[in-house]
């Protein structure tokens, strides 16, 4: 189990938090190869319906990153997306998601070596969780 | 003094004389004991079947956006003006209808009435143990409650929807005729106190909760259909490509299904309790509800459908909205 | 026909005499709810007038899988266990087997689920010494000690059932059984004097060939207006119903594994006429509640000779505005009669 | 034999028909020789066919049982089963059930005259039940065979090559027709409806199958009533949202009737009698 990595998926607003993974990458700064990578357009674009829906196929996280506040390329976007990540992060874990399964942050495109340093601590922090288990039991047509 | 039906009878009988309205939306009684009828008054000769009680649970503010009426192609619908006979929530739903443009002001009257509770015909069963119930007389505070060889008095507070307990709106805070003075509410309950006493178990616990209950879902829908706020043409759960969850009963599906429609609905919400009434088996489905209602209410200080003027709670920000969850 | 009767002491061991080649469903109650489940040693719910979901799921899950498939290879994963006893539905809802049987057996190709789990299958209804004030069956032909669709006909006669065989199954599971007694002329005479009360019981009439010819008079009329502008087009009354029977086929899963599911559907639902292209032939509430009572009232006995309806009621109770269906026959014959 | 489990069947061809691309036609052939032999079929009846993991559809047959090798169909992209068909590669398996339904009233068309009216891509049974009469052991069995098959644009018609074979054939009638004036088409042009009032085939001896989108329906049925075609020798092949095919799943019916078991070929004699029929 020691050995174990969890398969997370991440959504990255196109202009800063998927430069910010490119800028990790090209500068060969180091971290867990357990993202599966979603573009979008931008952080406001997250429904929980992409959340629920990954967690529903079995990921063992859900990592969300968009913008700084203030640095929206579509000016508000994250800002919207901001209260709209707060109702989900409640709703999901009230429903009985450990906390720490889905996780939001804020990376810009200059920011490699955060991205890296959240994708490490989400990761550590999913690890510590185990595999997913939630849908997999209730996976069961009679 | 005239009673409160006799009154709403004879404003609604005004509205459709002078042609201020097209029709009123009502509750008539219905063909079961506590149980009423959502009724379509369009003359004025026919408003003598209008009642308010506690019978009247359903959101009539439904009806404002239920098969909306279309027009030829190319050309609007002509919109009616309705008059809503509306208890608290039903307005709240109203107004919220407005502030997201489903609805024009101009074009719906929001009578108000003062509602001291609406029955939850689950929990009129469950204190009846599950028996059924033939006749029912409130009294003050009491339920006079009748069936085959028994008689029973029941608190009112123990048969009332559980979002009545709490209520803190009994008549719309924007309306545009008042039927009858403000009631005090039949709330002063805490409305988060399920919320916070499941938030205070292991998250083990609340998932075996709510498996349990989403496990009752027979997937029929009344929830979305009784909620006023569901209005989508397509509903995300009708949606086959992409198909984001199954169509089974499936306990995984089912719970992603009403926890998607909780965090859609959030900010939206009125807490009117239709869907838990509508639920012909019984699901919980506020316990999980009420967590987004809590959010959205503590965080960003805002409430459905009490102003006109307020944008819906996630469709605005502040720049200052409190991140510490963000990394 | 035989008859005999049970200790209510010795229920548990006839459930376990039927449960050794059979599985056996009874009436259980979950969280306030009463459905069908296997009854398997826990405690049945005999007592409620009628169950809150009806036993159509014995036969009918409302997902099953048909089919699954991996790496090529499909498989068919039609039910193969053994045959189900239902005890303790009520004569409504047995009946409501036998209306099912005619679209899934009657006509070529039956349906294989259908038959799978229907196959050998026993059905032990409890006549209802007090029918709900919601019940209808006798408008539509049944009756609270009705016995089509039933083997075994139980009374509740107090401490004991009078067990009477209504087919040769139910005569062989009678025979098979060692826990029954011989019954006399008076408990048969108890059971004839309960059924005269139950009949009592039932209220108001309605002569369903009459609804039918109203129904079909009145197609474009003002009834259905009245009644879908305050119907939300759930399916509360479709999947509660025991007799509705309409379906929908799912795949689930990706290109190289996954499998096939039937699951209930509704014709309340808008989607369940609605093309690819965007066609739809019934596009509002008003059509699909007109399409749900006709088929009942007019179209299945039309195609199938037996209405579609056994009046349990449970859709009544269910509405949750209030869509009586008593109230949209009665008004039918009304308003032809008017015409 | 469970009506519920498919064949697999491989996809052999794939031949795209209009310039939009939106309609292609499958070839699939039998995975199975039992299937093969056992698959009879006339034209006018349907399959269902499957993309596992997407889901089943319904299409006409488009291909005749006089054409022996393989199974057609022409479907036009328009929803989630259909894409994933037009996603399939040639040599891909999908699942097949069927022949499903009725078909064209082909018994009564012994001896008389035979008239198609098709408009857009409802061609596709007409297409199987125009080959099968042409066939050389059918084509004595009726007298004359018109076609009248209309489409908004020369790039839409299907079968192009087909059409053009038959155009120059002495047995059958063809008469196409486009929306509106096109560069290059040097055919009739008008709507189907207006079209078979210019041809009017006579309605002597005569059966006319018609298919088409409805508003086609609606307009080409007074034409032939006028043309003198009683209503009980006027078809057409309805089209519902269809999911088992065989008469179980509740969802296709037209009162009584349901579409996937009692049609889809349905006499205009039946469907006067029938409520929500258009």
């Amino acid at each position: 189990m020691s050995d174990w990595q969890p398969r997370i998926i991440a959504f990255l607003c196109n202009w800063c938090s998927y430069a910010g993974a490119d800028l990790a990458g090209v500068s060969r700064i180091q971290y867990p190869p357990t993202l599966r990578v979603v573009r979008l357009p931008c952080s406001g674009r997250v429904d929980p319906l992409l959340i629920l829906r990954a967690l529903r196929e079995g990921y063992d996280g859900v990592l969300v990153s968009g913008c700084h506040p203030g640095d929206c390329h579509y000016l508000s976007g994250n800002y919207v997306a901001r209260r709209k990540f707060a109702v989900i992060k409640a709703v999901v874990e009230h429903l009985g998601f450990e906390p720490g399964r889905v996780q939001f942050s804020w990376v810009s495109a200059g920011e490699g070596e955060k991205f890296a340093n959240v994708v490490a601590k989400v990761t550590e922090d999913i690890r510590k969780l185990g595999p997913a288990r939630r849908m997999a039991a209730a996976e069961q047509v009679k | 003094m005239a009673s409160l039906a006799e009154k709403l009878r004879d404003c609604a009988r005004g509205l459709l004389a002078e042609g201020k309205a097209d029709v009123v939306i009502g509750h008539a009684a219905g063909t079961l004991p506590m149980r009423s009828a959502p009724c379509f008054v369009r003359s004025a000769g026919e408003v003598e079947g209008l009642i308010f009680d506690h019978t009247c649970g359903a959101n009539l503010a439904k009806y404002l956006v239920k098969d909306k009426p279309r027009g030829k192609k190319g050309e609007a619908a002509k919109p009616e003006k309705v008059a809503l006979i509306a208890k608290g929530c039903d307005g709240r739903a109203a107004v919220q209808l407005v502030v997201e443009g489903q609805i024009a002001r101009e074009n719906v009257i929001i009578i108000g009435v003062p509602c001291r509770g609406v029955i939850d015909p689950h929990r009129l069963g469950e204190a009846v143990g599950g028996r059924e119930v033939l006749s029912c007389r409130p009294e003050g505070e009491s339920l006079f409650v009748g069936g085959d060889g028994f008689k029973e008095k029941v608190e009112l507070r123990e048969v009332l929807s559980e979002c009545c307990l709490s209520c803190r709106h009994p008549v719309p805070p924007v309306h545009d005729v008042l039927v009858e003075e403000a009631v005090e509410a039949p709330g002063g309950a805490d409305e988060f106190a399920a919320v916070e006493k499941l938030a205070a178990g292991s998250p083990d616990e609340r998932w075996a909760f709510f498996e349990r209950e989403f496990f009752k879902c027979i997937r029929c829908y009344a929830c979305r259909n009784a909620c006023p706020m569901c209005f989508c043409g397509e509903c995300f759960i009708d949606q086959n490509d992409p198909q984001w969850f199954g169509k089974s009963t499936d306990p995984g599906d089912t719970m992603l299904f009403h926890a998607v429609r909780v965090m859609h609905t959030a900010g939206r919400c009125v807490d009117c309790g239709a869907c838990v009434r509508a639920c012909p088996v019984g699901v919980d489905i506020r316990a999980l509800a009420k967590r987004a209602e809590k959010e959205v209410r503590e965080r960003f200080g805002c409430e459905a459908g009490v102003s006109l003027e307020e944008a819906p709670a996630l469709a605005a920000f502040d720049e200052d909205d409190p991140q510490e969850f963000i990394l | 026909m035989a008859v005999r009767k049970l200790s209510k002491k010795k229920l548990k061991k006839l459930l376990e005499e039927l449960a050794r080649d059979r599985v056996v469903y009874g009436p259980v109650s979950s969280d306030g709810q009463v459905s069908f489940a296997e009854a398997s040693g826990g405690e049945l719910a005999l007592e409620k007038a009628i169950s809150d979901r009806p036993p159509k799921n014995v036969f009918f899950p409302q997902a099953e899988v048909l089919l699954t498939y991996s790496g090529g290879e499909t498989k068919d994963e039609t039910y193969t266990g053994r045959p189900a006893a239902v005890f303790g539905a009520r004569p409504c809802d047995a009946r409501a087997f036998a209306v099912i049987d005619r679209v899934f057996l009657g006509e070529p190709p039956e349906d294989p689920c259908w038959r799978a789990r229907r196959r050998d299958s026993l059905v032990l209804a409890l006549a209802c010494n007090r029918p709900a004030s919601t019940c209808f069956c006798h408008w539509m032909g049944g009756g609270p000690f009705g016995e089509e669709g039933v083997d075994v006909l139980l009374t509740d006669l107090g401490s004991e059932f009078l067990l009477k065989a209504c087919t040769p199954a139910g005569e062989r599971a009678l025979g098979a059984s060692k826990v029954l007694q011989e019954a006399g002329e008076d408990d048969l005479a108890a059971s004839e004097q309960l059924k005269g009360q139950a009949e009592a019981r039932l209220s108001g009439s309605l002569d369903v060939a009459e609804a039918k010819r109203a129904l079909e008079a009145l197609w474009d009329e003002g009834l259905w207006e009245d009644f879908s502008s305050r119907c939300l087009g759930c399916a509360a009354c479709a999947y509660l119903c025991p007799t509705c029977h309409c379906f929908d086929v799912q795949d689930e899963g990706s290109a190289s594994r996954g499998r096939r599911l039937r699951i209930w559907d509704a014709c309340m639902f808008g989607l369940f006429t609605k093309e690819a292209s965007g066609h739809n032939p019934r596009t509002a509430t008003r059509e699909r509640l007109r399409q749900r009572v006709m088929h009942k009232f007019s179209y299945f006995p039309d195609k199938f000779k037996a209405v579609a309806c056994v009046g349990c009621g449970r859709c009544v109770r269910a509405c949750p505005s209030n869509v009586d269906l008593r109230e949209v026959l009665r008004r039918a014959v009304q308003e032809a009669v008017k015409r | 034999m469970n009506p519920y489990m498919p064949m697999p069947m491989r996809v052999k061809k794939i031949i795209e028909e209009s310039d939009d691309k939106t309609l292609r036609t499958f070839e699939l052939a039998f995975c199975q020789d039992e299937d093969r032999d056992s698959f009879n079929f006339l034209p006018g009846q349907f399959c269902e066919v499957s993309v596992l993991g997407k889901g089943e559809s319904a299409f006409g047959i488009a291909s005749s049982p006089t054409e022996k090798d393989a199974v057609r169909f022409t479907v036009n992209r328009v929803g989630l089963v259909t894409t994933a068909l037009h996603y399939l590669k040639e040599g891909d398996t999908v699942g097949m059930r069927g022949p499903l339904g009725n078909s064209y009233p082909i018994e009564k068309f012994k001896g008389e005259n035979v008239v198609i009216v098709a408009g857009g891509f409802a061609f596709t049974t007409l297409r199987s039940l125009a080959v099968y009469l042409l066939h050389p052991e059918h084509r004595s069995d009726i007298k004359g065979l018109t076609v009248i098959y209309g489409a908004r644009m020369p790039g839409l018609l299907l079968y192009r090559e087909e059409l053009a074979r038959w155009q120059k054939r002495d047995d059958i009638a063809l008469h196409l027709t486009i929306d509106r004036p096109a560069e290059g088409w040097d055919g009739l042009v008008g709507f189907v409806p207006t079209v078979t009032k210019e041809v009017a085939p006579s309605p002597d001896a005569a059966w006319v199958v018609v298919c088409g989108p409805p508003i086609m329906i609606k307009f080409t049925l007074p034409v032939l009533q006028e043309i003198g075609f009683p209503p009980e020798r006027i078809y057409t092949s309805l089209e519902r949202r269809m999911k088992c095919g065989v008469g179980k799943c509740g969802r296709c019916n037209i009162g009584s009737k349901y579409v996937c078991t009692d049609g889809p070929v349905f006499s205009f004699a039946e469907l006067r009698e029938l409520p929500e029929a258009f």
